[in-house]
């Protein structure tokens, strides 16, 4: 075992070494958040497993039961357990088709911004230089402009869709993996074992990939889960705004913003998707953030 | 101190550039910009008509030095919805906007900088506790939902604030709740972790040392140290504000420029869709400028770099 | 190695009016150079075979630069640094590869230098893996060896690095450097990130380890108690030049610069009756992006001269093997 | 004995935990020392000894939450200060003792002036006018030796060198004339021709106020410069104490003694230093026993089972050790 206290006089802290120097405090692996854990799962099979479960089409129209109340509410029916909108169509069955839209879009828009983000940041970290420079104006430039109009110019001129609303969340997104990851690469960097990779004899690739990708890839991966429920409110805000998947294909946030115009009389069709999108984001960021207590103490809020 | 502050003028206007470029760009990337601009029964003198009079018959330069030199002259187009110059249309709604951001970004401030602070000193405890629940709630609830949600409890089941539009102060309050909430939970964070971590430092121990008490040390010491990240947040925070007017102002039909942005997007009105992100971006750039002046002012360590 | 093996005059490293100047710019898009650190300044010394060269000096006096140029982590400004008569900055191919096999270092901190992902037997494999064909077993087999030497169990070998202490840990890096069974391990301030009672564990087994395996060392430290324990010669450097270079023994008995004095005066003896010959010296060591004109020392010696403000003073050997850059001599 | 100057500060039985995710770390397990008027008490340790936990615990700041003074007294002038009150502690805090920590590059504020924070520490003592305030200030940094006490006053930390900012905290610490100063490794951070400088300024302060002094070091060439007395710290607790001549040339603790003989000297080269092996045990998980027992060259079984007695083995000096026969002081 390595020894605390020969840190103690050192308050705790160092500059110099990673989390994964130091022993791991016993019992963290127990405080993992069942809850959100639990959420994180259903949200995962609901979505896999919509074809099968949904107890109708989402899509399906059937004027006669428009604007059926929950199951629970006087009117409702078991038929439709969370009741039904404008349309008549079934506000569970969208709901689960819903859970795909958000997942696909926030598993593309993550796998290609947080991958761009990856590449300039450890490039950006480890070149330094001009290239490093030119490249950090890059994400301060993204991260002070309201990237979102981006997002919306983009819907407007290359029509909406999952492609424009995964570019669009790209261009959001890409600059705060960027500046995270190339922090940490300097920090890896600055480290004596990457000096003495190079008196070695190690390549720069073999520098990257052996010495400096892997004690980066915590704090990616710890990244990566905290802004899932980031990239699952932006797209349900794109939807709402008319900028994201188009009608008919049931998303959550379009869900909302189809409901507003009748909360009086159903408040259910706006405030039960809205509830959702909370929840689900919830449980992500508790998630993420026990992540990052386990994986990486040191990454404070980005 | 002066050259830092040309430095970071012409850097922004290059980047209004860029953008300016990325604008002219995407109109042409999905076809002919006319075609965004005509409606659905246009004929094809129209088009013609059209493409002639605003020069999209001629090479792809010469249309980029008109787009340009129109957007320094203010000329960013017509609003296809509007029949009026876009920049105008923008200029009419900018002061509703005004009158709610500094509203909800001064009430941010004031509920996030004390309960950051009370959180950090009693860390661990109820307060924290409290407080750190608070903040996951504000960044897990969308701003469009919670404003929904907000009109359907206080105005449509308890009758007490209006649902939408400009009018007395009890228009303000729900919007303002709605805008300023995701930027209180944000930058309560933000607040707590930087204190915490300033509140570590050798040079509070020696504040300490001198017999300075635990509360001067922390408001007077620390937390002038814990606001630099906060201060260079802010421009990141404005433009928080400025996307989340936009979800806003829709929900509660407030007739400001985010409104208008959700306008533009659901008329597909090009021409106003771009004088909008363009001029919001000036704003933007400009408030970033005064940010990084604030900023040297509070940390000598740039101030005389 | 056979060819090398014949020049037996030549010494192993012979280092020649090196020096290294970094640029001090302003500006971010548009980098204007404002001037240069002298981080060191023209500097030249020999290490032999199986011997250890001490370089000692006070923070910013350019000894870790000198071993970053050593190392080929610094490209010098000017001068060489000759491995058997080869230009080390000058190598490409093969004798790169070589060269890294030859040439190997033990850093300060442990915390610091171990790959926190990498089992204890990949960072010790790491110079055989990129620099020689090894076999799987081959390159086990060395590791065990190695492990063997510097005292630790072998069963370390598949464990990672947060598993040890920071005495173990060094012991891990020395194994590193050994692992290619080098010619010259630099070792920059080497104890000096350990508990006084590991110390000297670690500065016997350099001992033993350059008794058993014919290495030479040069050594970068502060500490003076510790660069007379392990080196064979020592070499005082003051912002950026050599001030004097002599023996160790002759030296710690007859300090001849005035700076080596001070500094042989301001490091307390663990003694407390040994004579106190105090010479504090007033200010700090200036800045080296602009050094005193003449001695760099002149603005800070008690005997300062006239002419030390104008002249420069070279290198003169008073007895064989006991250099020294001073107008007094 | 009794021509001897009074005793300022006394600390019987203290403990000191630290309660972290590893478990409660034993920082200070049991430390009694007694330091008189104008006198430099050495307490000498490796990292992680508790020798810093020791100095925090006697002015209440251990880091928050985790540490807690468990057990003991601090006894200043034969108040204690364990029980005192945190305002009450505050006019104890640079008044009567004051403390110089390790690292001059952090212990200043970034974004005050070194005149405001020299003002700050004097107008908590002297509520007097600000105009008197500013010339006692400059006073203060000459008094440390910093040229140009003017300019200095209006500079920020960020404009001085270490060896500076260290002089400037000294000026802070001593500013309300307190009876105790604890210095905490306070020239580890400089090279070794400022920290001569910085040693002799330490003395000629001390010389001027009769100050009392705690310090805080690994490094037994500066407690041969510096201490009157030593105490010797390991894992927690004090195994030696004593006159600082007597214990260099008699070290009693077998820690004591295997230290001083493994570290090398200036004067006089050894082929071969005696080294210790093995290393301390881990604060958060200690032996029944001696906790020196596993490196010790002359352990036995009831080293092993139980923890040593302190006993006196010449004047004024002590030591924890079971071969230590137990005699009564010689006077």
């Amino acid at each position: 075992m390595a020894r605390v206290e020969e840190r103690i006089d050192a308050g705790f802290a160092s500059t110099t070494t990673d989390a994964s120097d130091h022993p791991r405090p016993r019992g963290d692996l127990a405080r993992l958040p069942w809850v959100s854990f639990v959420i994180i799962a259903v949200m995962v099979l609901v979505a896999v497993l919509a074809p099968l479960i949904a107890p109708h089409s989402p899509t399906e129209q059937s004027l006669p039961d428009k604007l059926l109340p929950p199951a629970w509410e006087a009117g409702g029916s078991t038929k439709h357990l969370l009741g039904t909108d404008v349309l008549g169509r079934d506000l569970l069955s969208r709901l689960f088709y819903g859970a795909r839209v958000s997942l696909i879009v926030a598993a593309v828009a993550l796998l290609a911004g947080g991958g761009i983000g990856l590449i300039v940041g450890i490039v950006s970290g480890y070149l330094g230089g001009r290239t490093d420079s030119f490249l950090m104006r890059a994400v301060d430039a993204t991260l002070t402009f309201p990237t979102i109009l981006i997002a919306l110019l983009l819907a407007v001129s290359l029509g909406p869709g999952l492609r424009t609303i995964a570019i669009a969340i790209t261009v959001l997104i890409w600059a705060r993996f960027a500046r995270v990851v190339r922090g940490e690469v300097l920090a890896v960097k600055a480290r004596d074992f990457v000096a003495l990779a190079r008196v070695h004899g190690c390549s720069h690739l073999r520098i990257m990939a052996v010495h400096i990708v892997p004690n980066v890839l915590n704090t990616f991966m710890v990244l990566l889960t905290l802004h899932i429920g980031f990239v699952i409110i932006v797209e349900a805000s794109l939807s709402f705004l008319g900028a994201g998947i188009p009608p008919p294909t049931p998303s959550w946030g379009q869900m909302v913003s189809d409901g507003r115009s009748h909360i009086a009389s159903a408040w259910w069709l706006s405030v039960v998707p809205g509830a959702a999108i909370m929840l689900v984001v919830l449980a992500f960021n508790l998630f993420g953030d026990w992540l990052r207590d386990w994986l990486d103490p040191r990454l404070r809020q980005v | 101190m002066q050259r830092f502050i040309l430095r970071r003028l012409a850097q922004s206007v290059l980047l209004l550039f860029v953008l300016a470029l990325i604008v002219f760009a995407l109109a042409r990337v999905s076809g002919n910009p006319a075609d965004l601009l005509l409606r659905e029964d246009a004929t094809q003198e129209d088009r013609a008509h059209l493409l002639r009079a605003l020069g999209l018959d001629r090479p792809v330069h010469e249309q980029l030095y008109l787009f340009i030199s129109g957007a320094v002259r203010g000329d960013l187009g017509e609003s296809i919805r509007y029949r009026k110059p876009a920049t105008e249309v923008f200029f009419e709604r900018l002061p509703n906007t005004l009158r709610l951001l500094p509203l909800a970004m001064v009430g941010a401030l004031a509920l996030a900088i004390p309960l950051g602070v009370l959180a950090a000193v009693y860390r661990g405890t109820i307060v924290d506790r409290v407080s750190g629940a608070i903040a996951v709630l504000g960044i897990a609830t969308p701003s469009f939902w919670l404003g929904i949600v907000l009109i359907y409890i206080f105005s449509i089941k308890l009758g007490l604030l209006p649902s939408s539009r400009m009018g007395g102060p009890s228009h303000y309050v729900l919007p303002t709740i709605t805008l300023g909430l995701f930027l209180v939970a944000g930058m309560m964070r933000l607040v707590r972790s930087s204190l915490l971590e300033v509140m570590g430092s050798e040079f509070v121990k020696l504040a300490r040392l001198k017999g300075l008490s635990q509360t001067v040390v922390i408001w007077k010491h620390c937390l002038r140290n814990a606001l630099i990240p906060v201060t260079t947040l802010f421009g990141v925070y404005f433009a928080l504000l400025i996307t989340g007017a936009i979800v806003t102002e829709t929900v509660f039909a407030w007739p400001g420029v985010g409104r208008l942005t959700y306008e533009a997007v659901i008329f597909r009105d090009y021409p106003l869709l771009q004088a909008v992100i363009l001029l919001k971006a000036i704003i933007v750039l400009g408030v970033n400028l005064g940010v990084d002046i604030v900023y040297a002012y509070l940390d000598p360590r740039v101030r005389y770099a | 190695m056979l060819e090398d093996r014949a020049i037996a005059t030549e010494p192993l490293i012979r280092v020649e009016n090196l020096a290294k100047h970094f640029p001090v710019t302003r500006g971010v898009l548009i980098a204007r150079t404002t001037g240069h650190v002298k981080a060191v300044d023209g500097i030249s010394f020999t290490i032999g075979r199986q011997e250890t060269l001490g370089l000692v000096g006070e923070s910013g006096c350019g000894k870790t630069t000198t071993s970053r140029l050593l190392l080929r982590l610094e490209q010098p400004t000017a001068g060489r640094v000759l491995l058997d008569g080869q230009d080390v900055h000058a190598l490409r191919g093969a004798d790169l590869s070589r060269y890294h096999t030859r040439v190997q270092a033990v850093f300060q901190d442990p915390w610091s230098s171990l790959n926190p992902r990498l089992r204890v037997r990949e960072t010790i494999a790491e110079a055989l893996v990129v620099n020689r064909r090894v076999t799987r077993t081959g390159k086990l087999e060395r590791v065990e060896e190695v492990l063997h030497q510097v005292g630790l169990p072998l069963s370390a070998a598949a464990r990672y690095p947060h598993e040890f202490s920071g005495g173990q840990r060094q012991r891990i890096a020395l194994a590193s450097a050994l692992a290619a069974k080098p010619e010259l391990i630099v070792l920059d301030e080497p104890v000096s990130a350990l508990d006084v009672s590991i110390r000297a564990q670690i500065m016997n087994l350099l001992k033993d380890l350059q008794a058993r395996h014919q290495l030479s060392f040069l050594l970068v430290a502060h500490n003076l108690a510790t660069v007379r324990y392990i080196a064979h010669r020592t070499a005082v450097m003051y912002l950026g030049r050599i001030v004097e270079h002599a023996d160790t023994e002759s030296l710690y008995r007859r300090p001849l610069h005035p700076y080596t004095k001070a500094l042989f005066a301001a490091a307390l003896p663990a003694d407390p009756d040994a004579p106190r010959d105090d010479m504090i010296l007033s200010g700090e060591v200036p800045s080296p992006i602009d050094p005193p004109s003449g001695c760099h020392f002149h603005p800070r010696c008690p005997f300062a001269m006239e002419q030390c403000s104008r002249v420069d003073p070279a290198l003169k050997a008073m007895t064989p093997g006991h250099a020294v850059a001073c107008h007094l001599y | 004995m009794g021509t001897d100057p009074a005793v300022v500060l006394e600390v019987r039985g203290l403990r000191a935990y630290l309660y972290t995710r590893w478990g409660v770390v034993r920082a200070v397990d049991g430390v009694s020392f007694a330091l008189r008027e104008g006198e430099t008490l050495g307490l000498v340790g490796e990292s992680g000894c508790g020798k810093t936990m020791t100095g925090l615990s006697i002015v209440r700041l251990l880091p928050e939450p985790a540490g807690r003074i468990v057990e003991g007294q601090v006894l200043l002038e034969g108040e204690d200060l364990v029980t005192k009150s945190e305002a009450e502690m505050r006019r104890v805090r640079g008044r009567r003792v004051s403390m110089i920590l390790q690292d001059p590059q952090t212990s200043l504020n970034p974004v005050f002036t070194i005149g405001d924070q020299i003002l700050e520490a004097l107008r908590l003592h002297h509520p007097d006018g600000e105009s008197s305030l500013a010339a006692r200030a400059e006073e203060a940094l000459r008094r440390v030796k910093v040229a140009a006490p003017e300019q200095r006053m209006r500079a920020y930390p960020h404009q001085m060198s270490g060896g500076m900012k260290q002089r400037v905290v000294g000026a802070i610490a001593v500013a309300g004339e307190p009876l105790v100063l604890i210095a905490d490794e306070p020239t580890t951070a400089l090279d070794v021709t400022i920290q001569l400088q910085y040693l002799a300024l330490l003395k000629e302060i001390q010389a001027r106020t009769r100050l009392a002094m705690l310090f805080i070091t690994h490094d037994f060439g500066i407690v041969a410069r510096m201490c009157d007395r030593v105490a010797v710290m390991y894992a927690g607790r004090i195994v030696e104490t004593g006159p600082t001549r007597a214990l260099f040339r008699a070290p009693r603790h077998p820690y004591t003694e295997a230290l001083m003989a493994s570290v090398p000297r200036m004067e006089g080269s050894v082929a071969r230093l005696p080294s210790i092996e093995g290393q301390p045990p881990p604060l958060h998980d200690l032996p029944t026993g001696c906790r020196f027992a596993d490196r010790c060259a002359y352990v036995d079984d009831r080293c092993r089972r139980e923890y040593p007695p302190t006993m006196p083995v010449g004047p004024a000096h002590e030591a924890a050790c079971w071969r230590i026969e137990p005699s009564p002081p010689s006077r």
